[in-house]
């Protein structure tokens, strides 16, 4: 049996244990053993591509041993193509936040670097979990220290932040552990995704396990109106919380709707698929409106990433209008597709979105836009960076952010030309808020004196903001072998869709 | 004989090695390095693009047409970034690397004193890139990545001086404009892959007839013509790309940046795009009527109310802006009435001429010393005497002036437009025509006042104009404005010599390619008209020879509306200027009509930009900080503290209260059971 | 007379003086008087009690209670001296809410109770036989052993919960503690001060509270 | 003649009594304690009918052993009402709130 | 008859008895300095107790005494984790004690003599027993719960619990005599063959609602919860841990034997299906208000020892759901809760203690300011335990919620699994506020909060916080054995 997985995840979990070890006098040593376990998970990781068969898109890998067997849960692990594209995705990430923290945590070192180190043990395990058990105690768990990270190494009204997430994604995620047992009642005794899958039920169980399903997974996502989270929990987490929480953790509410939504309760899905797309276009007009007058630049990415998460939602669902009412498969393959590599290439913009701010707010001690303006003065290569991370936010071909909102469009059209429309408004409006904030902070001449003394980005800086471009470019220009990855996975997802349950 | 992909891989790759190096590398380069290396790129571009076009048109070889790799694949649809290169597409490489190579070399004097001169290298090479992938594509996918990259490279070259408050409001502007386009136009590719299930050209165009009869069900009982839908949701991004009317506002602020992108971007390739990319789906085009007279209105309307703009402008750059605005009105109009040929012809000279006009008026800024307002000019053309001479060029160009290849060019397109017979065509007949007259009167006033004339620039003036293309950085800064230091000069032969090499093709690039280009079906499958919309073809008729079609110019009403325009600018510019303030007062609400651009650009503000702030502030106000986060976040939080307080009262603390409580839980549960058991 | 009836009219005597016996028990004002009441009522249940021929438990609980209880509690009432105006406060305010919860309460148990189904039941032949003692008790030693040692424990229970709460040692006396004593050292107590022959008067140190048994924190 | 009903009754108007005296009661704990032995007093009134009624000795042994734990429990209540007078000097059940909430 | 069998069978209790009689007389003889031994003779004599709960464990359930006493898996169990508890409340409690002049023998005894009444109270298979288990039980408690002499609020917590545990047993006895005399039996399994046919059935039910009212006083399930705030509050700390723990599943345990063994479960031959259900929504109405009650007023509390006290009723209102499926399944759940619970709350409870000192309690809040600064370890295990609390996963605490919600809704009682998922929203947001005052808020100037340097109590106390992780992994096993008692 394999166990790659099982590395995976408890490779970084149990690294915190040495991290930590390091305590609060060696700094230093936190530093490089964080690196060097988040390093090696990276490259375990990338083990992943190799092992993983992209041409059949099932699940794979698998480890399956008992856990509980009187309640028939099991430890049992498998990855498909989304779930080995989302695992890189993390471990990648992480090595970047712990780059990136490397000079600006002081306080505490080693517990921001173990908190970090775990909160991507638990991810990989959100990730890789077939037990839907299992999937609720990972994704749980992770709550735990992304609530640290925030309160301990957040802004000032980091408590109200932190408290607002972590009870505002436990009430989403309880109604869902409700649902999970009462199919595990169904199943008669089996946590397994791929029974809960199998399982008959009506439409009435079928409707009130999609909402306790949507609400959990909204809440993650977030969709509207269950978002005003992540303004709060990314304007005060501390740049490596707000670059793992938009990067990777809203990812997991995409994740968990094609988990668990789609193939569990296809039916309902099906009939409140005009609700998510409604939420979803309503995330990309209405948030978009919203962002397009925060003052704050976290803030504003923050809404920037609700609205992008918006083409999420909305490309896992249209597959059910086109596949159910049109039988439009390709489409559907097209508009789930694009979803997932919406969630991937967000996962590297909003990162490095976040990134980039933290480089500000390191220099100046602020996020509002208007303390800024002329940076580009003194900092020309931060704003290449900035330029182009704030074009890929805005959907521009070449980069990673235009594929997937392309294939959403694409698809969307083919289900209902008013979706496309209201869904394409992200060209307008995407730009409108981003190029704004450009604007006024990078362009113009620098009004306010502190600005003038700004430094360019560093060594460190750079690398990581250019690993960060490396892979927004890359998968902007050539995004086959990401597609190619997850393309059987979401074939036999869309498979799973025309069978109804009831 | 073929083409090898190789060398069309060069063609586009070579601009972009070029602009990588002189983008990063550049301060290790420097200076000369870098306009070096990129020069060199865009050369062999151009170099091999003639080849390129020289092979298709005497050489023999076939159209390419050509994957390069894999974008993406998902099930049956295959995504592709590939190259097809036909006779419209080689034109267009010519013309896209040759003004493009010019334009780097009249740069290297015109941003001599500049601290941003290797990126601005590195941003022109990079625009030539994104220029050629948008002609060269084969698919829809690269079409629109060439469409939003040169908007992007347009971005960053109208706020090139960065510094400057308009420069980034202008580029911002630019760019959302043409976002509105490019929501369109993303709509419209959506509605292809829908249709015709493909986003590659060939199998799009070939499926095409497919189309008719097909509807898109938009509410529950109307529907609509697939093709119509499709043609005027592409339109939309031709309208955003090339500035139609009502999406023409940001053209004349793109005037923010340095002349040379002026040239280049603003009025000889990247406007033009949408003008391509029209011609380039005719297959598509031809099958809606309803799509092409909405093209022909549009671009009517903008050929003429734009070109009335230009005649009240007195920056020298507005007023080529405006006429540039004007004049890709010419070609949408030739669009609209199935002339694809001729508006690609247009394109074409238009592209010499006007950037050759650019380039003349940057020129003219930098012997002014960065002044741009005509009224501080005038008597130039003894002190720059080679702009003087080539600006009078491509302004009879523009003019329509017989033998000049701006004759050619609008000739037809005029012609064809009183040939055609669709829906708003009379209309339009009337809006070009009058078009002649506009035009002619605003380039000869330029000219008039920049180069004859009284000496204006040593005359101290109170006010000053705004839109100076003053440097980044530069030494002029503390002259006082409107008055002159220095003697106006001419400027040096890097910036004289791409003048003069572009007034070759103004002049003669009409006279030697019209016959084939415009009636000698030149393009070949490249362009596909029916033959009911063909009026070019009923025009070929009469056309014998370049030469004839020269001499009948002269008869015809265009060349006297063109003389009219001559005449009154003459009359009115020349001899008696006091006459200019006069008709100024006189008719004082028309001028005023104009120099407000109509009002648009307050409207869309007020409308678009202070609305959306204000309709954000509302949303973020009520929707999220009262209602979401107020009401029912914290509003159930607070809801729950407020019970929690209500029912921490019960626990007094009296003993009494406790065993009363207890006694209350079990009187309930015995009156509960009780009466459940009756 | 008829036996039945005698015994009915005892039962109704009985229980209607401990029904007001224990009325008062809750409503005196004075703490003795209502202890008095008490014993009244369980008197008066003890002769209930020997109505239905538990003789052994009416003896018991006259003498647990009335003999040891109640005792106690006439003890604890003198020796707490309780001001008895303040402790009547609100009495009447809170009687008809009493009554009212008393007689819903009343009402809803003998409603479930069945009082008519049980009417059906009288008197039989006395179980126990001649002698209920015996009968008790050698249910207590066979049957019951288990339950019987822990009463036990539960007593020895009290008896050290009742010396471990009331023992204490007052603050203000003072007692011997032997091993203190002993242990004692000269130097604890003496302390030779080295002190300067003269002192300037203006100079006086504040006097150094010396940590005793009273200040100690 | 006396039926169980009689004495059933009896105990349940006892048992309210004690109830009813436990929560009217805000004067002294000892009230209290003496509601509670009224409370017991009902109790073993039912144990003592029902045994006698149905010819089972366990009831009545039950109420032998509520006896003996009564007179324990009183034992600890009135060491506990020493122990709160001598700690507040008051025994008064309105005044004892100083936890609450 | 009794014979040596039932003697063998009590062994454990028995042996627990003589130990805590000699304990008694060794306090007496003691010298104050040598006191100390008193503690490790306790610890050990409960730990030697659990070796022979588990070592005479009979392969099937036996009785002895004529059925007075069961000896049965569910017996093992909560046996074994009782004593377990105790024996770490000892540890925890030893530097309190000490500082605070408690008497030293007293506690121990008398807590050992609760811990026989818990023993009891597990193992009664009749009324009388259960009585005099619990009696044996609340009696001990009352005098340790005054055991501060010389607080006021010691004694008047005390004094409260005093008169609502007597009004509680007083109404558990009411009702005991009336299924009495429903089923002229006192033995357990008697009253459940009989309660199908008994002339009275009605009687019976009213007879269930006098005794809910005493389990749920024991469980502290409201509304009859009104004592557990001001007797935690009051208590000795070292009190307060033994009510808030291993008294909880005695609680379990004579609701276990009172509702289940007496008045039969669903899918059980004999019982009463009627009854069955009548107690089972009985417990479903008093499990509906301790988790409304507790978590809700959980929220506004400032003192530690109260948030725990609220934080308990609604725990119990999660016991209760496992109860309320009335299978095995339910039991096992509940009991699994019970034990979870009854770990956590030592760790909680032993972590204020660890951080009290002499003239300091260390039982408000915002005691706890800045915890990690000053003691990150300390921080960290609440942490653990407040997660573990609010059902956080992967911590223990999750896992029993998992299964009552679970009971619930294979019961059929969806709603009420919502309910308690609803309530677990509003329980979180107490207990992280306990953690963000730890890690989030500066220290108070002035105090100075520092863990005991015991470190009898460092080490049992990390083991005893950090089981809440590992048995967040490795429960099945604990599970299983639950289950098994039931079958």
């Amino acid at each position: 049996m394999n166990h790659l997985l099982s590395l995976l995840i408890w490779l970084p979990v149990l690294g915190a244990v040495p991290v930590l070890l390091c305590g609060s006098n060696r700094p230093s040593a936190a530093r490089w053993v964080a690196l060097l376990v988040s390093v090696a998970t990276f490259a375990a990781s990338l083990a992943l591509l190799p092992g993983y068969d992209a041409a059949t898109g099932t699940m794979q890998l698998a480890e399956n041993v008992s856990w509980i067997p009187s309640l028939g849960i099991h430890y049992a692990l498998a990855v498909d193509g989304i779930s080995v594209a989302l695992i890189v995705l993390t471990s990648f990430v992480t090595i970047l936040v712990i780059v990136g923290a490397w000079e600006v945590i002081q306080v505490k070192t080693h517990q921001y670097m173990a908190a970090m180190l775990v909160l991507e043990g638990l991810m990989i395990g959100v990730f890789c979990a077939t037990d839907a058990l299992l999937f609720y105690v990972f994704f749980e768990a992770m709550l735990i220290p992304m609530f640290i990270i925030i309160g301990v190494w957040g802004g000032p009204r980091r408590v109200y932040a932190t408290l607002k997430f972590f009870i505002y994604t436990f009430f989403g995620s309880i109604f869902m552990l409700v649902g999970l047992i009462y199919l595990h009642h169904k199943t008669g005794g089996s946590f397994a995704l791929a029974d809960m899958a199998q399982v008959k039920l009506s439409m009435t169980e079928q409707s009130w396990l999609f909402f306790a399903f949507l609400i959990a997974f909204a809440v993650k996502v977030p969709m509207v109106p269950v978002h005003t989270w992540l303004p709060d929990a990314h304007v005060e987490a501390p740049t490596g919380g707000s670059v793992v929480l938009a990067a990777i953790m809203l990812k997991i509410g995409g994740y968990g709707f094609l988990r668990f939504s789609l193939p569990i309760v296809p039916d309902a899905s099906e009939a409140y698929a005009w609700l998510i797309i409604v939420l979803s276009l309503l995330a990309v007009v209405y948030i978009g409106y919203v962002a397009l007058v925060q003052g704050d630049m976290k803030k504003l990415v923050a809404y920037s990433s609700i609205a992008h998460m918006g083409f999420v939602t909305l490309g896992i669902f249209i597959a059910f209008l086109l596949v159910r009412e049109t039988g439009n498969t390709e489409a559907a393959r097209l508009g789930m597709q694009g979803a997932m590599v919406q969630m991937i290439s967000h996962g590297f913009i909003s990162g490095a979105m976040f990134t980039c701010i933290g480089v500000l707010y390191d220099r100046l001690h602020t996020r509002q836009i208007k303390d800024y303006g002329g940076v580009i003065n003194v900092m020309p290569w931060f704003g290449l960076f900035y330029v182009l991370f704030a074009m890929a936010n805005s959907g521009l071909p070449g980069t990673s952010g235009f594929v997937g909102e392309f294939m959403v469009i694409l698809a969307a059209f083919s289900a209902n030309p008013w979706i496309a429309l209201f869904a394409a408004f992200t060209l307008i409006i995407g730009a409108a808020y981003t190029l704004w904030m450009v604007k006024r902070v990078l362009w113009g001449d620098i009004t306010n004196p502190h600005v003038a003394e700004m430094k360019d980005i560093n060594g460190r800086e750079i690398f990581v903001l250019s690993s960060f471009a490396a892979a927004v470019l890359l998968f902007g220009i050539w995004p086959q072998p990401l597609v190619h990855l997850m393309d059987a996975s979401v074939a036999r997802i869309v498979e799973q869709l025309a069978l109804t349950k009831v | 004989m073929s083409l090898s992909l190789s060398i069309l891989l060069i063609i586009a790759l070579a601009p972009l090695a070029g602009a990588v190096l002189a983008g990063l590398l550049g301060r290790v380069i420097g200076r000369a390095g870098s306009h070096t290396v990129t020069i060199l790129g865009v050369g062999i571009a151009c170099g091999l693009s003639m080849y390129v076009l020289y092979q298709l048109v005497w050489g023999g070889a076939e159209n390419f047409n050509q994957d390069v790799y894999t974008w993406f694949e998902i099930g049956k649809l295959h995504v592709s970034v590939g190259f097809m290169v036909d006779r419209l597409t080689a034109m267009m490489m010519v013309v896209v690397t040759f003004v493009s190579l010019l334009v780097h070399v009249y740069t290297i004097g015109y941003m001599s004193d500049d601290p941003g001169y290797q990126r601005f290298f590195s941003y022109i090479s990079l625009f030539t890139f994104s220029m050629l992938m948008l002609v060269m594509s084969n698919n829809f996918m690269q079409l629109f990545f060439g469409w939003e990259a040169v908007g992007l490279v347009s971005y960053l070259l109208i706020g090139f001086w960065y510094k400057r408050p308009t420069a980034i409001f202008a580029n911002m502007k630019a760019f959302l404009v043409n976002r509105v386009g490019d929501f369109g136009f993303l709509l419209g590719i959506s509605a292809i892959l829908f249709f015709l299930n493909t986003l590659d050209y060939q199998t799009a165009f070939d499926a095409a007839p497919t189309l008719v009869g097909k509807t898109l069900q938009i509410t529950q009982n109307h529907a609509w013509d697939a093709a119509t839908v499709i043609g005027i949701l592409l339109f939309i991004g031709a309208m955003g790309k090339s500035a139609q009317v009502p999406l023409h506002v940001w053209l004349p602020d793109s005037m923010e940046g340095p002349t040379p992108i002026s040239a280049l971007i603003h009025a000889a390739t990247m406007v033009t795009a949408g003008i391509f990319m029209v011609a380039r789906m005719s297959p598509i085009f031809e099958l809606t009527d309803t799509a092409l007279s909405f093209i022909m209105v549009i671009g009517a309307t903008t050929a003429l109310f734009t070109g009335l703009i230009g005649i009240v402008q007195n920056d020298i750059k507005r007023v080529i802006a405006y006429s540039t605005l004007s004049q890709l009105g010419y070609m949408t109009v030739a669009l609209g009435v199935s002339a694809y040929s001729g508006a690609v012809f247009h394109l074409m000279t238009h592209a010499f001429f006007k950037a050759l006009l650019f380039l003349c008026a940057g020129s003219v800024i930098i012997g002014m010393h960065h002044e741009q307002d005509m009224r501080y000019m005038g008597g130039l053309r003894k002190y720059m005497p080679i702009t003087w001479i080539t600006m009078w060029i491509g302004s009879l160009a523009l003019a329509g002036t017989p033998f000049f290849s701006g004759f050619y060019s609008k000739d037809a397109i005029i012609e064809a437009v009183g040939e055609s017979h669709r829906w708003g065509h009379g209309y339009a007949y009337f809006c070009v025509m009058a078009g002649v007259f506009v035009t002619s009167l605003y380039s000869f006033r330029l000219l008039y006042m920049t180069f004859h004339g009284k000496e204006r620039f040593r005359v101290e003036h109170k006010k000053h104009g705004h839109g100076h293309d003053a440097h980044h950085d530069d030494d002029h800064g503390h002259h006082t404005p409107g008055v002159l230091e220095h003697a106006p000069h001419e400027s040096p032969w890097v910036v004289t010599l791409p003048l003069l090499l572009l007034a070759i093709p103004s002049i003669a690039i009409g006279f030697l390619t019209a016959g084939p280009m415009l009636y000698g079906k030149w393009f070949g499958k490249a362009i596909h008209v029916n033959e009911a919309n063909d009026v070019l073809a009923e025009l070929s008729h009469e056309f014998h020879s370049a030469f004839a079609a020269g001499i009948h110019g002269f008869s015809a009403w265009p060349f006297w509306l063109a003389f009219a325009g001559f005449a009154v600018a003459t009359y009115i510019y020349l001899f008696n200027v006091a006459l200019a303030g006069k008709i100024k007062n006189g008719l004082k609400p028309i001028y005023e009509l104009l120099n407000h651009k109509y009002w648009i650009d307050e409207l869309y503000f007020a409308v678009f930009a202070r609305g959306g702030v204000a309709l954000g502030k509302g949303l973020s106000k009520v929707g999220e900080a009262a209602i979401i986060d107020g009401a029912i976040v914290n509003g159930s939080a607070n809801l729950v503290q407020r019970i929690a307080g209500g029912v921490r009262r019960v626990q007094s603390g009296f003993l009494f209260h406790y065993a009363f409580a207890m006694i209350l839980g079990l009187i309930l549960l015995l009156g509960g059971f009780w009466l459940i058991g009756q | 007379m008829n036996t039945d009836l005698l015994q009915l009219l005892c039962f109704y005597l009985f229980g209607g003086v401990a029904v007001i016996g224990a009325l008062m028990v809750i409503t005196l004002r004075n703490s003795v008087h209502a202890v008095l009441s008490l014993v009244l009522t369980f008197f008066s249940m003890a002769c209930v009690w020997l109505l239905a021929e538990a003789e052994f438990l009416a003896i018991a609980l006259v003498v647990v209670y009335v003999g040891a209880v109640m005792v106690l509690f006439l003890f604890v009432v003198m020796m707490l001296d309780i001001k008895q105006e303040v402790v009547r406060e609100g009495f009447i305010r809170y009687l008809p809410v009493g009554v009212v919860v008393a007689v819903v309460m009343l009402v809803e148990m003998l409603a479930m109770i069945g009082v008519r189904a049980m009417h059906a039941h009288t008197l039989g032949a006395n179980p126990a036989g001649a002698s209920n003692v015996a009968w008790l008790g050698k249910a207590l030693y066979t049957q019951f052993l288990l339950p019987f040692e822990i009463a036990a424990l539960i007593l020895t229970v009290g008896i050290v919960a009742a010396v471990a709460l009331t023992l204490r040692q007052r603050a203000g006396v003072r007692h011997q503690t032997a091993s203190q004593q002993v242990a004692v050292r000269a130097t604890d107590r003496v302390r030779v001060v080295k002190m300067a022959v003269e002192q300037p008067a203006s100079v006086l140190p504040a006097p150094v509270v010396e940590p005793t048994q009273e200040n100690a924190p | 003649m006396i039926t169980l009903s009689h004495y059933i009754v009896l105990g349940a108007i006892l048992f309210c009594i004690a109830v009813a005296g436990i929560f009217i009661n805000r004067k002294n704990v000892i009230v209290l304690l003496m509601a509670i032995e009224l409370m017991l007093l009902a109790v073993n009134t039912n144990f003592v009918a029902f045994s006698r009624f149905f010819g089972d000795v366990g009831g009545q042994v039950f109420v032998f052993f509520i006896l003996t734990v009564a007179a324990a429990e009183s034992a600890i209540g009135l060491a506990i009402l020493v122990l709160l007078f001598r700690n507040r000097s008051t025994i008064n059940v309105a005044e004892i709130d100083s936890m609450k909430g | 008859m009794p014979n040596v069998n039932d003697i063998l069978i009590l062994l454990p209790e028995i042996y627990l008895v003589v130990a805590a009689c000699v304990l008694l007389l060794l306090d007496a003889f003691l010298k104050p300095a040598q006191k100390g031994v008193i503690h490790w003779l306790g610890i050990i004599v409960l730990l030697v107790a659990a070796w022979l709960v588990i070592d005479g464990q009979p392969p099937q359930s036996v009785t002895a005494f004529g059925g007075m006493f069961i000896r049965d898996g569910v017996a093992e169990i909560l046996k074994v984790f009782s004593l377990l508890v105790t024996a770490l409340i000892f540890v925890y409690a030893r530097p309190y004690l000490r500082d605070r002049a408690i008497p030293f023998g007293e506690f121990y005894t008398l807590t050992i003599f609760a811990t026989v009444g818990i023993l009891f109270l597990i193992s009664a298979g009749s009324l009388v027993t259960v009585y005099l288990g619990l009696e044996l039980l609340t009696l001990s408690s009352y005098a340790l719960v005054a055991l501060n002499r010389d607080s006021p609020l010691s004694s008047e917590a005390a004094i409260k619990y005093f008169v609502l545990g007597a009004l509680a047993s007083g109404s558990l006895l009411y009702g005991m005599s009336m299924v009495y005399g429903a089923t002229h039996s006192l033995d357990l399994a008697t009253i459940h063959a009989a309660v199908g046919s008994t002339e009275w059935p009605q009687l019976l039910t009213f007879g269930l609602i006098f005794m809910i009212v005493g389990i749920g006083f024991k469980l502290g399930a409201a509304p009859f919860h009104m004592w557990i705030p001001d007797v935690y509050q009051g208590a000795p700390t070292s009190v307060t841990i033994f009510i808030g723990s291993a008294q909880k599943l005695a609680a379990f345990a004579m609701a276990y034997r009172l509702l289940a063994t007496g008045m039969g479960s669903v899918g059980v031959a004999g019982g009463s299906e009627v009854l069955v259900h009548q107690w089972q929504l009985m417990i479903a109405v008093l499990a509906v208000l301790s988790l409304a009650i507790g978590n809700l007023v959980a929220i506004v509390q400032t003192n530690l020892k109260r948030l725990l006290a609220y934080s308990t009723i609604s725990h119990m209102g999660y016991l209760l759901i496992g109860l309320v499926n009335a299978t095995p399944e339910g039991y096992s759940a509940a009991m699994f809760y019970a034990i979870s619970y009854a770990l956590t709350s030592a760790a909680a409870f032993g972590i204020i203690l660890a951080l009290a000192r002499a003239g300091f309690e260390c039982e408000e809040i915002d005691d706890l300011k800045g915890l990690n600064q000053r003691s990150p370890w300390f921080a960290f295990l609440m942490l653990l335990v407040m997660f573990s609390l609010a059902g956080v996963p992967p911590l223990f605490g999750f896992y029993g919620k998992l299964l009552v919600l679970e009971s619930a809704i294979n019961a059929g009682m969806l709603w009420l699994a919502i309910v308690g998922a609803v309530a677990a929203i509003i329980g979180l947001y107490y207990y992280l506020r306990v953690v963000k005052v730890m890690y989030f808020d500066k220290p108070t100037e002035g105090t100075d909060v520092r863990p005991q340097s015991d470190l009898s109590v460092r080490w049992v106390l990390s083991l005893n916080a950090l089981a809440l992780l590992v048995l967040g992994f490795t429960w099945g096993p604990l599970f299983a054995w639950c289950q098994k008692a039931f079958v």
